[in-house]
């Protein structure tokens, strides 16, 4: 036992002065303003698209960027750019869905498998370790080879791939915020479980969940990319970064354009999820701030 | 926990196949179709018996080294899988050297000249690393080759046996765009890692005691911070086996990810089944190796 | 007598934001041969720091932003260790200062048995030196220090022992090249008390035999009767009083230093209420310019809160950092 | 009516200690052994050791914040031990906890106001306004203002956490309260003003305390009656001046013995005590402070002396030290 120790604070920010915080850090502010961006133009594609992106014009196949098409045309003669921007529509919408999935389902096993332990516990991790134990783009692509390629089926395979990181980070998270003493605390004054669940352990696990999510957004993005690219996630003619990608193969010598301009939006996504969620990860657990 | 989990991985697989829409009978047949070779092919398949019982076929055949057949060629499935698993696995070291070369000394050197120029440009690289796409960057530094040198990676495959500089000229540009791509996380966990370690008692303590900075840097705080990085490069290899799916694809390699796609595009579910059944086996092998490695890093683990 | 080591002026600091915010101003002190100094303080009064920078080992990114040392090397003759080239400064870690820090669990590497690290403190400094010697020397360091099974004790990880034990492997490394100065920052306060007695009576006897000064750096006042020749209390950043011990003890002078030993005593006397120093230590960066600790002392007066006082001596080898003198304080 | 407001009997807590390749309990720490003692209404009762010698894990148990092996706890009448867990919940309201590290033991995501109104809301129906007022007169009695209601605990220094952390565990009005190392973790300077935050408390609200600790000065401060613990079991008991004056179990008085003293003229030659605490998961046979004792005797190495009344105070000992 030591007479005195140096505790280190941790200071926890909650709702808006986390916000500030993260705009206050450079590389915090520079991912939210990147997700921003991509979140607009998924708003508002249809204003800001300027071609309808299945218009197949065969006078135009294959056009250099101009004032005309912003970012060429491909071999159809569609618009790179409007696709691109229908694209980030696919992108987030895939991405969203299938951590809403992951995070939902995944939320519930780690609480009930960090607060009950026990049995509950060893049943669920057990079970996430199958699932973990797969490397997750096979997992993904074999849950479509089996249902059939589709927008719903991509979201579906990717939201179960998910699951286990949110579990364990969950289930980590909750043990350890169980093993505090505030908790010891919240049970010492005599408080209701429930309120201990809800009120203390909670929001005090949510940090690194929060983190994960965000890293689990980008992952996803670029799990349906890649599926896509692969021609197992999003099907023509439906806009799609990574199936773009893979059809520009054939023509890149005489339209790079065509492979340039996706590849750069699929990894400005990823990059600015991937920075914010180090910003938040700075801000949450100054710990780890190195 | 090695025989439940893949005990579990093989149940899985099973319960995710028979999700298959339709019946793998007339996927097979097509416009073939009549009652007799439906019946045959059913029999043959082992489908028109109960579902525990088709499972304990399948997983007391495969425990012997039978996979099944292909539908559509009739071969077996395992050898293909062996041979092809030898060409994956090349790759795949090769991209490891290629990450761990990358990685480890910039890392080390990014945890030790924090916050300067180099630092920053390391992270930078790192954080491209991690958020760039295998397939993106396949492509774009196929399309810069191309477009700068007027240079085109070979298309048809050549074994190591047969000729091993073609062979290295064909690994060599998928082994760069897998292993830049673990690289970028594998320099983060070093950089992290070796910053939680520098700044425990025990370096202030190695240092009190006169040692050189080489000795303070490899001898004590890598080895120290290499234990979470092992855990890294443990999970990295399920995250390389999606990458040679479309690594392998991009640049023709006949590997195990381009035997899987090919058994999914074709609905050639023996090949399916019995890839991802053979990587997920390695994966968790994998893993348990590097928890055995702990115990020879790390004295406070035992596995009794 | 010869000073073994002078610190002057040293300042150290740390950037927030553009600005430097010292978390250490102006400390002289003098290290005598032989002898031990104790430097008292709470948490954060700059007491750690002060050690951890004669070694230049400041953690980041703390740094020096002013003052020079000397001290006496055997090697290199009189240096200034806080701008001695990393080579040089190697030869004298572990060679001429050693150190041992305040939590023996997490002072050794946990991944290399007792013996590859002891064996480290020699190979740094003698890389000739046979197997066997070597063996022989940490053997006998190792009874010196009382651990009962030596042999055993070489081959096990830090894990399998005590803290207790470890950080009699810690001094036995420590004293390993016979060093002629100790810097020991709170080497007892994560040990039990009848521990940290053992420790405390090995270590006085280690520097009877040893004959090297000790840099006695704690938070306990208790620590330091039982150690120290010489003290040195530090409050917020500075010091404030500096004394022969016995002379502390009896004669303390300034109002931080009296409060303390009062709220202490009034521990085991039969008084309902203990003698309480109101309010709490000012952080650093929040230290006006006046006296750091007017704003809790009871004979604070209007000078206290417009100017610093000098640390000026009030009798022989009794410095003070005080308006008051001994007559007017007296209570 | 029993004299006594709380009375331990025969308290065990064991820990059961995995291991091996099934995680199977392979054996059990014995954190607290057989102890038994008993406070009066407003006295407070401290109990002294090492880490490790149970003193903490004893204080838990009595509140149930771990549940005991075997053993009674009979608080006012009532044994605590067989109650269910919803009744030790509303028990809490007169049994409370203060928790060693303020640091860590409030909800960082709390204020103030929070902090001091939820054990309020979980006990009592009250309006907000009697809310108001009872969370408002428990602030002034920690020397806080109004206007500090809404600050979060890492706006507060380390001394001040406490006194919200203590505010806490007072503010239903308990009669009992284990008090865990209360000091241990902040400055010299500021421990004085909490021991005296503390005293003044207890006096005001007629508390009867358990005060838990390792610092020997502080113990002597506070208590009235003492127990020395060692590897989990009480080795000394009694008055805690008697104690202090005359330690009669060799371990008190070594432990005592130990302190440095304030005055380096004082410096005296004494031995330190030697040896180290051996482990609870093996406790050697015996006396658990035979190892270490230089009165041991053949009869000590065999079998473990019980804690008996000899004279003014409680001993485990076959060869106490004169009195």
């Amino acid at each position: 036992m030591s007479d005195k120790k140096t505790y280190v604070d941790r200071r926890l920010p909650t709702g808006d002065s986390l916000l500030k915080q993260l705009w206050q850090d450079p590389l915090g502010r520079a991912g939210f303003l990147g997700i921003l961006f991509i979140l607009l133009l998924a708003l508002f594609a249809p204003i800001i698209a300027r071609y309808d992106v299945a218009q197949i014009n065969s006078k135009a196949r294959l056009a250099a960027p101009s004032g005309t098409y912003w970012f060429g045309t491909d071999n159809f003669g569609r618009d790179i750019f409007s696709r691109i921007v229908y694209g980030a529509q696919v992108s987030l919408l895939v991405g969203v869905v299938s951590v809403s999935i992951a995070a939902g389902i995944g939320y519930l096993f780690g609480l009930a498998a960090g607060f009950f332990e026990g049995k509950v516990e060893s049943t669920i991790m057990m079970l996430m370790d199958i699932i973990f134990a797969f490397p997750s783009i096979l997992l993904a692509l074999l849950i479509v080879a089996v249902l059939g390629t589709s927008i719903v089926n991509t979201m579906i395979a990717i939201g179960i791939v998910n699951i286990p990181v949110f579990a364990r980070t969950v289930r980590a998270s909750v043990k350890a915020v169980k093993g505090t003493d505030y908790i010891a605390n919240a049970r010492s004054v005599g408080l209701k479980n429930s309120v201990i669940l809800f009120r203390h352990i909670t929001p005090n696990s949510l940090a690194p969940f929060t983190v994960q999510a965000t890293l689990a957004l980008s992952s996803a993005i670029l799990t349906e990319a890649t599926m896509s690219f692969l021609g197992l996630g999003i099907q023509p003619p439906n806009p799609s970064w990574g199936s773009m990608l893979s059809e520009a193969r054939t023509y890149m010598e005489m339209a790079p354009w065509m492979v340039v301009f996706p590849a750069l939006f699929i990894i400005f996504t990823i990059l600015s999820f991937n920075i914010l969620g180090d910003a938040l990860r700075d801000a949450l657990d100054p710990k780890l701030k190195l | 926990m090695l025989i439940p989990i893949l005990l579990g991985i093989s149940i899985a697989i099973f319960l995710i196949m028979q999700l298959i829409p339709g019946d793998v009978v007339s996927g097979i047949l097509g416009i073939e179709e009549t009652p007799e070779l439906r019946a045959m092919w059913e029999k043959k398949l082992g489908i028109d018996k109960p579902l525990v019982t088709q499972y304990f076929n399948w997983i007391s055949g495969v425990v012997r080294g039978d996979f099944g057949e292909s539908f559509r060629t009739g071969a077996k499935v395992f050898p293909e899988i062996l041979w092809r698993f030898s060409i994956s696995a090349e790759l795949a070291i090769l991209a490891c050297i290629v990450a761990w070369i990358i990685a480890f000394p910039l890392g080390i050197l990014s945890a030790l000249k924090r916050n300067s120029f180099i630092d920053r440009i390391v992270r930078v690289a790192a954080l491209l690393g991690v958020s760039v796409p295998g397939f993106a960057f396949a492509t774009l530094l196929i399309l810069f080759l191309a477009l700068v040198f007027g240079y085109y990676p070979p298309i048809k495959y050549v074994s190591l046996m047969q000729n091993p500089l073609k062979n290295l000229e064909i690994m060599i540009l998928p082994a760069i765009v897998l292993g830049s791509s673990m690289a970028g996380s594998v320099m983060r966990m070093t950089r992290s890692s070796m910053l939680e370690v520098l700044r425990q008692d025990f370096i202030k303590a190695v240092r009190a005691k006169g040692a050189p900075e080489r000795i303070t840097i490899m001898r004590h705080a890598f080895r120290n911070a290499s234990i979470p990085i092992v855990t890294l490069v443990g999970m990295q290899i399920g995250i390389l086996m999606g990458g040679t799916v479309v690594i392998e694809q991009i640049f023709s390699i006949p590997g195990l990810g381009q035997y899987l796609l090919t058994g999914i595009f074709q609905r050639d579910f023996p090949i399916v089944q019995g890839t991802v059944l053979f990587m997920a086996t390695i994966y968790v092998i994998i893993n348990l190796l590097v928890d055995i490695l702990y115990t020879y890093i790390d004295p406070r683990i035992t596995y009794s | 007598m010869g000073h073994l080591l002078e610190i002057s002026n040293l300042k150290i600091s740390t950037p927030r934001g553009k600005n430097l915010v010292p978390l250490l101003d102006k400390v002289s002190l003098n290290v005598p041969k032989g002898q031990c100094l104790g430097i008292v303080g709470e948490s954060g009064c700059g007491k750690s720091i002060t050690a951890t920078s004669l070694l230049q080992q400041l953690p980041y990114p703390l740094r020096v932003t002013e003052g020079t040392t000397a001290f006496d090397s055997f090697q290199h003759g009189k240096v200034d260790l806080l701008t001695l080239p990393s080579k040089k400064m190697r030869n004298i870690r572990g060679r001429e200062i050693a150190m041992i820090f305040q939590e023996p669990m997490t002072s050794l590497d946990p991944i290399f048995t007792i013996q590859q690290q002891m064996f480290e403190a020699l190979q740094f400094h003698f890389p000739r030196m046979s197997h066997k010697e070597m063996l022989d020397k940490c053997l006998s360091m190792l009874v010196k220090v009382n651990i009962p099974r030596p042999e055993q004790t070489l081959s096990s990880y830090p894990h399998q022992l005590s803290g207790g034990q470890l950080q009699r492997i810690m001094i036995a490394i420590a004293l390993m090249n016979d060093p002629r100065l100790l810097i020991a920052d709170e080497p007892t306060t994560a040990l039990d008390v009848t521990i940290q007695m053992q420790i405390l009576d090995l270590m006085n006897e280690l520097k009877e035999s040893n004959d090297a000064a000790v840099l006695m750096i704690t938070h306990d006042l208790g620590v330091i009767a039982e150690t120290s020749q010489h003290v040195a209390v530090f409050y917020a950043g500075h010091i404030v009083e500096e004394a022969p011990v016995m002379e502390l003890f009896h004669h303390p002078q300034h109002p931080y230093t009296k409060g303390l030993l009062k709220s202490i005593s009034s521990l085991s006397g039969d008084s309902n209420l203990l003698y309480a120093i109101p309010g709490i230590v000012p952080p650093g960066g929040s230290w006006d310019a006046h006296c750091r600790f007017a704003a809790r002392c009871e004979y604070a007066s209007e000078k206290c809160l417009k100017d610093v006082p000098a640390l000026t001596e009030v009798a022989s080898g009794h410095l003070c950092r005080c308006f008051l003198h001994r007559q007017e304080v007296e209570a | 009516m029993n004299e006594y407001l709380l009375d331990v009997r025969n308290l065990k807590t064991y820990f059961p200690v995995k291991g091996g390749l099934l995680r199977r309990i392979i054996g059990h720490v014995h954190a607290v052994e057989d102890v038994s003692f008993r406070l009066k209404e407003k006295q407070v009762f401290a109990l002294v050791g090492e880490s490790g010698c149970g003193k903490s894990t004893t204080g838990k148990s009595i509140l149930r914040l771990i549940d005991p092996t075997a053993g009674q706890v009979i608080f006012d009448g009532q044994d605590i031990t067989q109650l269910s867990q919803e009744e030790v919940r509303k028990k809490r309201r007169d049994m409370q906890f203060i928790f060693q590290n303020p640091y860590a033991s409030l909800n960082p995501r709390m204020n103030v106001w929070q902090l001091l109104s939820e054990p309020l809301k979980a006990h009592f129906s009250l309006s907000e306004s009697e809310l108001r007022d009872r969370v408002e007169s428990m602030l002034d009695k920690i020397g806080f203002t109004k206007d500090q209601l809404q600050r979060y605990p890492h706006q507060f220094s380390g001394g001040q956490k406490q006194r919200i952390s203590i505010a806490r565990a007072l503010i239903t009005q308990p009669r009992f309260v284990v008090a865990d190392e209360p000091v241990s973790a902040l400055d010299v300077s500021i421990q004085a003003q909490i021991l005296n935050l503390l005293v003044q408390l207890q006096q005001e609200m007629s508390l009867s305390m358990v005060f838990i600790s390792h610092d020997l000065n502080v113990v002597r401060f506070i208590s009235s009656q003492v127990a020395v613990m060692y590897l989990g079991s009480i080795m000394e008991m009694g008055a805690t001046k008697q104690i202090y004056a005359h330690p009669r179990h060799p371990y008190s008085k070594a432990l005592l013995g130990a302190v440095p003293s304030l005055d380096p003229a004082k410096k005296k030659k004494r031995k330190a005590l030697g040896g180290e605490v051996p482990n609870p998961a093996n406790p050697p046979t015996g006396c658990p402070f035979h190892p270490r004792c230089d009165r041991a005797s053949e009869l000590c190495r065999q079998q473990k002396p019980l804690l008996t009344q000899q004279g003014d105070r409680a001993l485990a000992c076959y060869h106490p030290l004169d009195n």
